[in-house]
């Protein structure tokens, strides 16, 4: 299988989609011969042209809202917001309008659009241009939201995400983009809602989404060493929430950690960790349930500091052994 | 400031005269009354409901308004697509939506439009691309961009008529999509139905420069105000726009002036506005009253067969309600349908 | 003491600070005249004319943006978003303008502004009119979020928000305009971060917040007569959250329940959770910990799914004989 | 579609008279000229720190720009508000922020205006009223609304400028923010520093109609345009334009037509614009380059003295450099600092 990275895969997706179906269309800023903010949309106005390429002024609510339009009539948008902080900008569109518009119209219509946006810290772009906000998108019945950790879910997730009947917002990690990893040359899809096991382990189930999938993958292997076998899991989908895949887990382990960059306070963790507590699985618990997220703060200019305000390796990997030898 | 005139009562000869050049018949002058009653039945008859305390809900009654929808209408292709605002009923009744689904989903039932889902607020009835109302004020103004974008991407002869209130004319969105529709030259029509107020704010205390028409100019996009209570004028103005925008030239802008008589919604007690001024537009400028006077003197018909279409129309909205009422609720089974497909 | 209606209350408090305060001023769409949306602000613009009681077109952002600007002049500006779901249109401004400029800029200045939005269903204004946004608001370190329940908590939370240097967002209920209760006329104010044990108890501990305290407090009175008593916390500030109170509840009640009108699915009800379960209270904890939240669905227009779209006594009612019956 | 023009280069007869009637003192010139040449070692330097991989994170360059900074700045009283966007870096400067704590924020460090927090593209200094720069593309453009309106409930004599490029006039807040400082007339000077592009676009491709000052037009606000390049130029039609503010009559909007000599940010092979107009601009339009000219031509400094202004101005960047490489990082103790006053 070829190797490429996380953002070749997305564009690889995109690429063979718009070949598949002339539905399908991107729409953003800078998308053209810029190739988008981090090169992603490279290549694609020379091969798809200007009308399917569709470069816009910098009016991120009115981007969204021009896919929703479109999708009305049986287009396939593909709108990408160039940092996800700028959803904020648009949120009204994504909330207001596609995610509730086919139950106001009492399922008459629906809103098959994609919204991309990377977010993510790391790159010491500061406070508004770094944050982790899927979790207030899962927030929004209508909606699904999508979190790709490696270059192959990249792919297979979005092409579920274009075929998607729902608004899918399709979110990426700028950190991620350029990790490799196998894909495909096929077409292939990832089911939407369906978390994965990454690694199986007996004593603590770790869930994590984006960049602390590959982290905690990597510490994982490190604790084996010390006979603590971790299991990873990746819900690939915030929304809809696998939720079967992480109580049956933590049934099997007795311990749950949820890892995330996103803020911790109001952090999507609360809601995995709700889903599980809430759940029969709470009886097999044998120690507090833990989440780790980034601080609350916003994300700092500064490099040290950028660094401290997510979960690092040593501090997910001090949680594991914490929590596993029962000293919470 | 210059204030958004409504231009001189028309005459009957001006109205004779127009007529004629636009080549109206009897049938479609006689049409465009019907839907004109029927509305104002449809929103007095809401009104009914709602004081008899059978809407749980709000609403937005466009009594007053009834000019703009129908001459609208008639300037437009039945394919067209509608993306109206919270104020929609008579679009909606003008576009040929069923006004037994209308008023069923106005009282919430399973076989409104929306599953009683919606109600008043956001009606939509897609076989008729009518793509429903916006509770949002602005939200529809560019989704019509997406709309246009996806005509014009599929070389469609269809255009997208997008309407809103002069207070939706100051939301950000309004902006943005106006550069975007210019700037891809998509075939939509925006028309602002200005009604003088947004809820209770004056529109000369909320946008800076009059007309709001004027707005479009610095879009590049070609502009006109229309006195919106004249039906007649209405069309013409519409049709104008609309065959510019056919013809592939890019958008339009109408500002039709005109006026609501309910309060902005359930909980106006009107204090913005006197009770003068409401007098002065329902006795001497209200849209049904003056093309009722201009159809009789033009005998298009005589006062009988006047009130005939009238009563027909009562009719109409009284079996719709009729239906509404014998309608079943949504069964509470059905609480979690419709939200993904 | 004077009985006064939550609205009532409310508009004491602005109207108090206001003739206390000239640096106080309202913004907002039909505040004037009309008195906004629900009549809040009746009587406010004869008392303080339209320089402080300023009427602005539609533009929800800009009038967010407008009192950001204000207050870093010194002003104290209470902006109000008509309905909350329109606060989608101004989240910018909100969370990645006021809630980060302290921080962005190195401390140097501060936000005082306060947000005042309605929301909550049960009017029938359907989807786009009737969320409870407020779990989204508390993802943003730098912002508070308050949330009353009660006319005396709403006077003394509003007196302290505008008071507050930091940006305040004042989430009201529309069903709870019209409720009563006993209000001082003097100036006080409730500390923002502090919850109330609004009823204690020893068998269950219910977190509810708005609409939902009213009830659980109801329920809890008919729940006594058969013996169980309910402890019934109330956060009223969301953003900082008082979790040591609420740790400290169920370390005595051993069990945990959470209510909420908002959506359950991303709702607030995770982060209360998972500041428990992580904690040591997680040893003192008998049965699992649930939730009742909104049903993960827009608001429906018609009456008898709009009540059914969030959780009813009877629910409440059940829930906590389940789990203090050890049955979950 | 008209585009916008950068007028015919001012000749020497035209700088001198304009010297004459707006009564510059040779200091004063050469201050422009210092302030100029400031900024630009300022961008150079920035530019080669990034280079030596000195610096984390993002950065927008103003090379090429200077006059508009610095003409701006002239026309303006110290105490007046100012509100910037991302590329801020030169109006910054010539405001009077110490270039010390400038590049201090830039590298990161404590000693910074934001104590590392902000970087360059959220440097801010409240101590001379500036009150930053803004990641979100026109996020400062609807705050100048309220800033504006403290000044004026304040009853102060002080003006708040706002400045932002031309892809930040195609956001909504753009306006909703006019349409507000105009309605209640508040003391703003907008001013478009339109460097032909947002980071890739044309403004062509993005802007319906141009010049874009004319959308001002729209909302009844007096604009004009000024070629961003001739700093005495942009003097005088900012001066007018803040006259006009501080004498109570509401907004002005100026555009200043410029360009930018780097990429957009890090990360940009300007592929969109061709060498040959960048290297056109360079060699036959800059600004400090023309000013240079001009001065010597009018004797009001000799190339020796320019050189020494110059080479001045080099030293306070170059020891600014030093100051903040000698400065500590931000303490990791003080992460969770300044979140909650
Ligand atoms: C974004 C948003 N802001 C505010 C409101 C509340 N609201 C509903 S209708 C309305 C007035 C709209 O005025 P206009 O656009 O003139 O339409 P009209 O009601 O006069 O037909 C307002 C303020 C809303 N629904 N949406
Ligand atoms: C809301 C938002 N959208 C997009 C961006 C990404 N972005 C940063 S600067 C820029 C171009 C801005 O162009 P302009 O306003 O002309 O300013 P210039 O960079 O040319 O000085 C873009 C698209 C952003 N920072 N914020
Ligand atoms: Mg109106
Ligand atoms: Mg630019």
């Amino acid at each position: 299988m070829p190797e490429m990275t996380y953002l070749e895969a997305i564009r690889q997706a995109l690429w063979q989609e718009m070949k598949r179906d002339e539905r399908v269309f991107l729409l953003g800023e800078d998308i053209g011969v810029y190739g988008g903010a981090f090169g992603l949309t490279h290549g694609m106005l020379d091969e798809f042209g200007p009308e399917r390429v569709r470069e816009t002024p910098i009016s991120e609510a009115t981007i969204v809202a021009t896919a929703v339009g479109a999708s009305l009539l049986g287009m396939r948008p593909v709108a990408e917001i160039m940092f996800m902080d700028f959803v904020l900008l648009a949120l009204d569109q994504i909330a207001n309008q596609a995610a509730k518009m086919r139950f106001m119209f009492g399922g008459r219509t629906s809103v098959p659009i994609v919204v991309r946006m990377p977010g993510g810290s790391g790159t010491g772009a500061a406070s508004q241009h770094s944050q982790s906000l899927e979790s207030i998108l899962m927030h929004f019945p209508g909606l699904k939201v999508v979190n790709p950790s490696t270059p192959y879910d990249a792919k297979g997730l979005m092409l579920a995400a274009i075929r998607d009947p729902n608004p899918v917002c399709f979110v990426e990690h700028k950190v991620l983009y350029k990790t490799k990893g196998e894909v495909p040359e096929d077409d292939y899809t990832i089911p939407i809602g369906v978390a994965e096991v990454k690694r199986a382990g007996r004593d603590i189930t770790v869930v994590a989404n984006n960049i602390m999938v590959m982290k905690t993958l990597h510490i994982a292997e490190r604790l084996a060493q010390d006979g603590i076998e971790v299991e990873v899991i990746d819900p690939r989908t915030l929304l809809p929430l696998d939720t079967e895949t992480i109580i049956n887990s933590v049934t099997k382990t007795g311990r749950l950690l949820v890892v995330h960059e996103a803020c911790q306070t109001g952090g999507w963790a609360g809601e995995v960790i709700a889903s599980v507590v809430g759940s029969p699985a709470f009886d097999y618990l044998d120690t507090p349930v833990r989440r780790l997220g980034g601080r609350d703060i916003p994300i700092p200019y500064n490099r040290g500091l950028e660094k401290f305000a997510i979960p690092q390796d040593a501090d997910i990997e001090a949680e594991i052994r914490m929590m596993v030898s029962g000293k919470v | 400031m210059a204030k958004p005139k409504v231009k001189e009562i028309n005459t009957q000869a001006d109205f004779d005269e127009r007529v004629r050049r636009l080549e109206l018949s009897d049938e479609t002058l006689i049409g465009l009354y019907r839907t004109m009653c029927t509305v104002r039945h449809f929103e007095y008859t809401a009104d009914r409901l709602y004081a008899a305390g059978k809407v749980h809900g709000t609403m937005h009654l466009s009594a007053g308004q009834e000019a703009v929808a129908a001459g609208t209408r008639l300037a437009l292709q039945p394919d067209d697509y509608l993306i109206n605002h919270h104020r929609g009923h008579g679009h909606f009744i003008a576009k040929g939506a069923d006004v037994n689904l209308m008023m069923a989903e106005f009282l919430g039932k399973d076989t409104g439009f929306n599953h009683g889902r919606g109600g008043s607020m956001h009606i939509a009835d897609f076989q008729s691309n009518n793509l429903g109302a916006n509770g949002i004020v602005g939200g529809g103004i560019p989704q019509a961009v997406g709309v246009g974008l996806a005509l014009q991407m599929q070389r469609r002869k269809e255009i997208c008529v997008c309407i809103f209130g002069d207070g939706a004319s100051n939301e950000g969105v309004f902006h943005e999509a106006l550069n975007m529709a210019s700037l891809w030259k998509l075939p939509i029509l925006y028309i602002c139905e200005n009604n003088k107020y947004g809820m209770s704010m004056d529109v000369e205390r909320v946008v800076a420069k009059l007309p709001i028409a004027q707005r479009a100019e610095a879009y590049g996009i070609p502009w006109s105000t229309v006195d919106g209570n004249a039906v007649v004028e209405v069309y013409e103005a519409i049709k104008e726009a609309a065959d510019h925008v056919r013809a592939g030239n890019g958008p339009y802008f109408v500002e039709a002036l005109t006026y609501r008589y309910f309060g902005h919604s359930k909980s106006d007690r009107n204090l913005y506005r006197s009770k003068e001024e409401i007098e002065d537009w329902k006795q001497n400028r209200d849209p049904i009253m003056r093309f009722t006077k201009h159809l009789l003197q033009a005998e298009v018909f005589n006062e009988e067969q006047a009130q005939e279409v009238d009563a027909q129309a009562e009719q109409v909205i009284l079996k719709a309600v009729e239906f509404a009422e014998a309608s079943p609720e949504p069964d509470l089974s059905t609480l979690m349908d419709y939200i993904y497909a």
